[in-house]
């Protein structure tokens, strides 16, 4: 705490602000000159081709829309939430190591992380009975 | 420990504000109407179309009325609070008025006690007469009437019992809207729509009145709870500076707040200029009409005074104002009412003339004569709207006193004459009737209180044209040959229409007129003999019951150093003791009033339409009488002096620009719905141009704030 | 963080009750599904129950918050879930019990429904016990993210969906400003916990990255509690949401912006200015302006709708400003009575403005038109005292409350709010909330006039019938009581929000001895 | 006028990359995915911005916990991560619904709502 920028700022210093300021003015004006660059420098096309979901360039042959299964979309979401679990689990995994084995400390964490693969298990079994899992 | 508790047991004992507690079940009293209004809501609901509302709110009612009664008996002497809860407390300081507090209490004292006893009584019966009087309208809005009802008889205990001037104001506000919904019971009538919005409005402008000057006691005296306030130290200094004439010691502030609470005294009483609303307000059902405005509602102003008596003895001219307004009130509408042709009209002006009574009793330092006026009043007053109500519901709606005569000799019509002939010798001040007694009080004390002479010489000839009026009404209507035309008019439409009768309502014959069933028959008897009762209660006690009961609260007063309400020794009125000289000279006034009426409109009368006498008098005077009937274009005036240049102001505006319709509101209207209807196509409804405002809104916001921080750092 | 569990149990119910009713609602059995609505009942009010008998967390920066913000969001939340009941999947169900079509759970709605209104309070609740910046930013997450979807599925018309596409990416926006804010909080003062963030303000003061975080923060936050800039999706979203889902929008992330705005000006702490009693002026300044901004905004803009549910949302943009009002006016003297104590009255003016809307919108949500289309026209609820006295009468009483007509609970809401700024001395804003008030009289007439006074057209009486469920107009009818009988109450629900509105870092020179008053209070056994 | 920067508020004598770098580049993609999402009209590449400007506060966000050295400030990037997957998810699954019932993914078929 004690390296926080307020010690280096000095409060109240009306000078302060300036570099704040130049750097509003910094991030907006890139910001700007990239928009505004674009604007004058690029080609500017409307209509339907810059409506589809491809803005490569690309000219789709035929409609995009195939009637794909719902349940990829499904999948993809299931994938993409439990995927993020995993993102807890490494960190948590690492530290528990350091814990003191058998203390109330090294307790606490695994009842706290249980909770947290049960809520887990909440969502999969929300999931099993909503029908995601099954492929028929 | 021990030495200081006798010390303290002394202070309490000193202290003005000790109080005693009510029993609880005081608060049954205000609760019970409130279980009604939750009941006939329930019922309402569930759709009953039977007569049940009625019986529910005559047992409700009847229970108020029973404890009311035990509360009198229970009750010795002195404030008896109950607290419901604490309500509102703020406090912004610990200094004197910083500390605001308004519990959900009840205050119990002698004239409490005595509105409550005519309140809830009055209520049960009318009530049990509108249990029948309605009867046409079973269903939703029989419902509907007695939920408003019940309310309304809520609303007036927590004005009448409350323990503070908030509370007060609540009820003064409950009464009010329930009075404007039954008025406009009958909503499909234009008449009556119209009648309940002046009510409300002319209510409003007194309304405003009392808020100022409750606001202004709160701000002046530091509290609004009665007990804290009358015994409040400089209240009582004030007191002693006005008995001493020290007029100039008491601030400003102080003696404002009685003007600013006369005002809404004024409105809700129909004084002058405020009283045009009670005249219209009959267009209520009658049961409304008798038990709010002619017995109870109407006297919350002369019971804001009473109750506030002590602020208004502060004030040099208050009570002055008091008198003159009702004595004038008074004769203006005893001239109206003696002109106009609609009984139930007549009786409307009669109250509002009696209520000048009261007001000038107040205004001359008899409370005691003030108070006896109003339980009296209330009585006959309630009987004589009745017994009126009873020949519109069985006249189909005929109030009109040139189309009906004769009603004793009708079959089933006894009760009821009679019930109007002791209501009408109580309006007329006929000797030993109880009206007589109360109206000689007030006018005794206008003769020796010194410099209100004259109010008494006016209020005396008001009493005669008071007799005739009155009797007027009588001989007409309930004597002299039989003849009567129904109604055209089904009141409000909601009344059964029987076919067999609607035909040729016009011809007097084929119609037949219902008589009154047994409970309007019960009712009319009971007042009738309240009526006569009530008489009694002069002789009760050394000055009479009421005087016993107002000693008890803080409308006491001692004006002359002797009791008031009694003789005053110095004063002799023709050589006698003022009441005895009143109750000749009023006797004989009454009944040459009554003479003139039987002279005019019975004698020689052969049908009910010509009155030779009456109309010979009447072409003599020339245009008086078209004027009293018109109510000397009072009305008119106050259209000429508000509304019409507020319409020539909305013209004005109108050609300043198409917006400003309506005057000089819209004007303000018109900056917002401009600037309104510009933001409006920011809001055109594309992400994109909301997220653009979003992010220049941020840009601006860090802009704006980065440099003025940056400056004023 | 362990410690802090004991003052979580609320939420843990009512995370609970949404694992269960997420569960139950894809239940293949009809009976089952039907439970959902109960269970959420039973476990609202176990909250309740809980969160009234919860302990003040003495060292939090706000201690008595939790108890009574939990309790009125518990309470509101059971009026919502009544007005919610039936809202989705009726036609679906009727469906199914025809056996036109058999039961999938992919087309199903009803367990997301419930289980995401459920999760929208829990993450309400969780924003009144938040102590650091991630836990509070998660929780406003909590609470958003279930509301996008469930205005998506509210309704099967296009309407709902444009609602939801405007709300979910200008939510998403939002959400990028405050969480950048926060980023810029933590960068200002090294810390995330409120703790340490007012300790470190306290011992280093304001700096430039703070003040720019604190601003953009606020900013960001507004988009919660529908405020200037960010208040333009909230006319449209709460048109194309149904009526009862817009109604928990109204109170449900704006009583989350409130806590939050509350919680970071708490840790900045009311010691600045002349007195030593308003915000730091970077921050002052930017609520202010959104104040004022805000309501003049709100009104001006509900003047000219014809749709109820538009009016009702500019109204409630316009309330927003009223109760930034009391932030700004901050807590007051130490010590002081809820007249001079602005944190208070916004905490109290919450639990009014959840009332009151909550009734309108009931109002709304109990009448369709013929074809089975939401009422919303103006013209809908013409003459609606004579046709559906019940509902016009709610409708007149809330809207009466709304304008702040004494003796309605909404007068008693911004009084605190008029008495607490002017005793902060903030006598501009008090003009322009007077301003604002007469300017919100016009459109508020309109609600009151238009069911009371003006009778129906003959084409008009069957314009509108009640729908079939009979929760709705219960809550209308239950609203408007509320808002009549909880002035009655007032005093014990004033001082439960006086306790709320106290902090504790407020007035550094008194934090000492008001934290150590504030434990003693806590540790006397409570009546 | 990063010079000015560096050498005004946040010079740090030893590093090469000072904090003022990082802010200044979390301030530029935050900037740029706002007026990103402001310009744009595709659903997909608007919801993309609004991720971008999500990032741009986790950046800052570790940037700020290794300047101060404290740890709370990179927890709170994996809960910004959590958070904007969830989003994600949301996102994705609402512009399919919204691509089926309007055949487009401009932002601007959905104005119906407005006044």
């Amino acid at each position: 705490m004690d390296g926080c920028i307020a010690t280096t700022l000095g409060a109240g210093d009306p000078g302060a602000y300036l570099p704040i300021f130049l750097m509003i003015m910094g991030a907006i004006g890139f910001a700007c000159i990239n928009v505004v660059g674009t604007l004058i420098l690029g080609p500017r096309r409307k209509g339907e081709t810059k409506g589809i979901p491809y803005e490569s360039g690309m000219t789709p042959v035929q409609s995009a829309r195939k009637r794909f299964n719902v349940r990829f979309y499904l999948i993809a979401m299931v994938f993409l939430v439990f995927d993020v679990e995993v993102v807890f689990l490494y960190p948590w995994a690492a530290t528990f190591s350091n814990l003191e084995p058998q203390s109330e400390q090294a307790f606490t964490w695994l009842v706290r992380i249980m909770f947290f693969l049960l809520t887990t298990v909440v969502a999969y079994l929300y999931g099993f009975r909503k029908g995601v899992f099954k492929f028929d | 420990m021990l030495d200081l508790a006798p010390i303290a047991m002394t202070l309490a004992a000193d202290s003005p504000a000790a109080v005693a507690s009510a029993p609880a079940w005081v608060m049954l009293i205000p609760a019970m109407p409130m279980i009604g209004v939750v009941l006939c809501t329930l019922m309402s609901i569930m759709g009953v179309r039977s007569k049940l509302p009625a019986f529910v709110t005559v047992a409700c009612l009847a229970v108020s009325f029973l404890l009311t009664v035990f509360m009198f008996t229970g009750h010795s002497e002195g404030w008896a609070t109950a607290v419901g809860w604490e309500w509102l407390h703020y406090s912004w300081g610990d200094g004197n008025g910083q500390n605001f507090t308004a519990n959900f209490a009840f205050a119990v004292d002698g004239l409490t006690i005595l509105w409550m006893l005519f309140v809830t009584g009055l209520a049960t019966l009318i009530a049990l007469y509108a249990s029948e009087y309605m009867a046409t309208d079973v269903g939703q809005g029989y419902n509907r009437f007695f939920i408003a009802f019940n309310l309304f008889v809520f609303s007036m205990a927590c004005l009448v019992m409350g323990s503070n001037l908030l509370m007060l104001y609540l009820g003064w506000e409950g009464v009010g809207l329930c009075s404007y919904l039954l008025i406009g019971y009958y909503y499909k009538k234009p008449e009556a729509v119209a009648a309940a919005k002046k009510a409300f409005i002319v209510n409003r402008i007194g309304d405003v009145g009392l808020a100022l000057g409750v606001y202004l006691a709160f701000v002046h005296f530091g509290t609004i709870e009665y007990t804290e306030l009358f015994a409040s130290e400089k209240l009582q200094g004030y007191l002693h500076d006005a008995a001493e004439g020290h007029w100039s010691h008491i601030p400003w502030q102080a003696s404002a707040i009685p003007l600013f609470l006369m005002v809404g005294a004024f409105g809700k009483s129909a004084q002058l200029p405020l009283y045009v609303w009670l005249p219209d307000a009959m267009e209520g059902p009658t049961p409304v009409s008798a038990l709010i405005h002619a017995a109870t509602m109407v006297t919350a102003g002369v019971y804001l005074i009473a109750r506030t008596y002590p602020l208004f003895q502060v004030s040099e001219i208050a009570l002055p104002i008091v008198a003159w307004v009702g004595t004038l009130t008074a004769l203006l509408a005893a001239t109206i009412g003696m002109a106009q042709f609609d009984i139930k009209r007549i009786m409307a002006y009669s109250t509002v003339s009696q209520l000048g009574y009261m007001f000038a009793g107040l205004g001359v330092m008899t409370s005691v004569g003030a108070g006896f006026h109003v339980l009296t009043h209330a009585f006959f007053k309630a009987l004589l709207f009745l017994a009126c109500g009873a020949v519109m519901h069985g006249f189909a709606g005929q109030l009109d006193l040139r189309k009906l005569s004769g009603l004793w000799k009708v079959p089933g019509w006894r009760i009821v004459t009679i019930g109007m002939f002791v209501g009408c010798l109580n309006l007329a001040g006929f000797p030993l009737t109880a009206g007589f007694f109360s109206k000689d009080m007030i006018l005794a004390e206008a003769f020796v209180t010194p410099g209100f002479a004259l109010i008494g010489w006016i209020l005396l000839f008001t009493a005669g044209l008071t007799a005739y009026y009155t009797f007027r009404v009588f001989f007409r209507v309930f004597v002299g040959p039989v003849e009567y035309h129904a109604g055209d008019d089904h009141h409000g439409d909601d009344h059964a229409h029987d076919d067999s009768h609607g035909d040729d309502h016009d011809a007097g014959h084929g119609f037949h007129p219902h008589a009154p069933g047994w409970a309007i028959n019960f009712v009319l008897a009971t007042l009738a003999v309240c009526s006569i009762v009530a008489a009694g209660l002069y002789f009760i006690g050394d000055h009479g019951w009421v005087a016993g009961m107002i000693h008890d609260s803080t409308a006491h007063i001692d004006p002359h150093g002797d009791e008031a309400g009694g003789s005053h020794g110095s004063a002799a009125l023709f050589g006698l003791d003022p009441h005895k000289a009143m109750y000749y000279i009023s006797s004989v006034v009454g009944i040459v009033g009554i003479i003139f009426a039987y002279a005019f409109h019975l004698h020689g009368r052969k049908s009910a339409g010509e009155a030779p006498a009456a109309d010979a008098f009447k072409a003599a005077l020339g245009p008086i009488p078209r004027w009293a009937e018109n109510k000397w274009y009072v009305d008119e005036l106050y259209q000429f002096l508000f509304r019409g240049p507020l319409l020539v102001l909305s013209h004005i505006f109108r050609y300043v620009d198409m917006l400003l319709v309506d005057g000089l509101v819209n004007l303000m209207g018109w900056l917002p719905y401009a600037v309104g209807g510009r933001l409006r196509r920011g809001q055109d409804g594309v992400l994109q141009s909301y997220a653009a405002s979003m992010a220049g809104g941020l840009a601006l916001f860090l802009l704006v704030i980065l440099l003025l921080v940056n400056q004023s750092a | 963080m362990t410690d802090k569990l004991i003052y979580l149990w609320p939420e843990v119910t009512l995370f609970i009750t949404t694992c269960l009713v997420m569960v139950l609602g894809l239940s293949p059995q009809a009976e089952v599904r039907r439970l959902c609505a109960w269970v959420s009942a039973v476990g609202l009010t176990v909250a309740a129950g809980l969160a009234a008998n919860g302990e003040p967390d003495p060292n939090a920066l706000l201690p008595n918050i939790m108890p009574f913000a939990k309790v009125v969001i518990a309470a509101v939340g059971l009026l919502l879930l009544m007005l919610l009941a039936g809202t989705v999947d009726r036609e679906y169900e009727a469906d199914i019990e025809s056996g036109k079509t058999k039961f999938n759970p992919l087309r199903s709605n009803r367990a997301e429904f419930y289980s995401f209104f459920l999760f929208s309070l829990t993450g309400l609740m969780l924003c009144a016990s938040a102590e650091s910046l991630i836990w509070l930013f998660l929780a406003l997450e909590l609470t958003s993210l279930p509301t996008y979807i469930m205005v998506i599925i509210s309704t099967r018309g296009a309407k709902s969906q444009e609602a939801g596409v405007k709300y979910f990416f200008l939510g998403a926006l939002g959400a990028a400003f405050f969480l950048f804010g926060f980023s810029l909080i933590f960068g200002g003062t090294g810390a995330t916990h409120f703790d340490d963030i007012a300790d470190s303000i306290a011992a280093n003061g304001i700096n430039p990255i703070l003040t720019l975080g604190l601003l953009i923060s606020m900013i960001g936050l507004s988009f919660k509690i529908a405020a200037v800039p960010m208040h333009f999706y909230t006319a449209d979203v709460y048109q194309g949401a149904a009526s009862p889902v817009s109604a928990m929008l109204a109170f449900v992330p704006k009583t989350a912006g409130f806590i939050a705005i509350i919680t970071i000006c708490a840790a900045v702490g009311w010691n600045y200015g002349p007195n030593h009693t308003s915000l730091p002026e970077g921050l002052r300044l930017v609520l202010w302006i959104t104040a004022a901004l805000t309501m003049t905004v709100g009104n001006m803009l509900a003047l000219r709708q014809r749709s109820v549910k538009r009016i009702l949302a500019y109204s409630s943009i316009a309330h927003s400003g009223y109760m930034l009002v009391g932030v700004i006016a901050g807590p007051g003297p130490v010590g002081g009575s809820f007249t001079s104590n602005g944190l208070a009255a916004v905490l109290f003016y919450l639990l009014c403005y959840g009332f009151m809307n909550v009734g309108t919108f009931a109002v709304l949500a109990s009448l369709k038109h013929a074809d089975g289309s939401e009422a919303d026209d103006i013209d809908d609820i013409r003459g609606l005292c004579s046709t559906h006295p019940l509902l016009g009468w709610s409708m007149v009483l809330c809207a009466l409350s709304l304008l702040g007509m004494p003796p309605l609970l909404g007068f008693v809401g911004k009084l605190g709010l008029f008495t607490s700024a002017i005793s902060a001395g903030e006598y501009a804003i008090v003009i322009v909330l007077g301003l604002n008030s007469a300017i919100a009289a016009v459109y508020y007439l309109r609600l009151i006039v238009t069911p009371y006074l003006d009778k129906p057209a003959e084409q008009d009486v069957l314009r509108v019938e009640k729908v079939g469920i009979i929760t709705r107009p219960m809550v209308a009818v239950i609203s408007a009581a509320s808002v009549i009988g909880l002035v009655l109450v007032a005093q014990p629900l004033i001082e439960a929000s006086s306790r709320a509105g106290v902090a504790t870092r407020h007035g550094d020179v008194h934090a000492v001895e008001q934290a150590a008053a504030l434990r003693d209070d806590i540790n006397e056994p409570r009546p | 006028m990063l010079e000015v920067l560096a050498q005004g508020a946040f010079a740090e004598p030893m590093a090469s990359i000072t904090l003022a770098h990082y802010l200044v580049l979390s301030g530029a993609m935050f900037v740029l995915g706002l007026v990103g999402f402001v310009t744009r009209r595709n659903l997909i590449i608007m919801f993309l911005c609004t991720e971008m400007m999500f990032q741009a506060s986790g950046l800052a966000l570790v940037a700020f916990a290794r300047y101060s050295m404290n740890l709370d400030g990179q927890t709170f990037v994996i809960f910004v991560l959590t958070v904007a997957a969830a989003e994600a998810a949301m996102g994705l699954a609402l512009v399919v619904l919204l691509f089926r019932k309007q055949e487009s993914l401009s932002a601007e078929v959905w104005n119906q709502l407005k006044g």
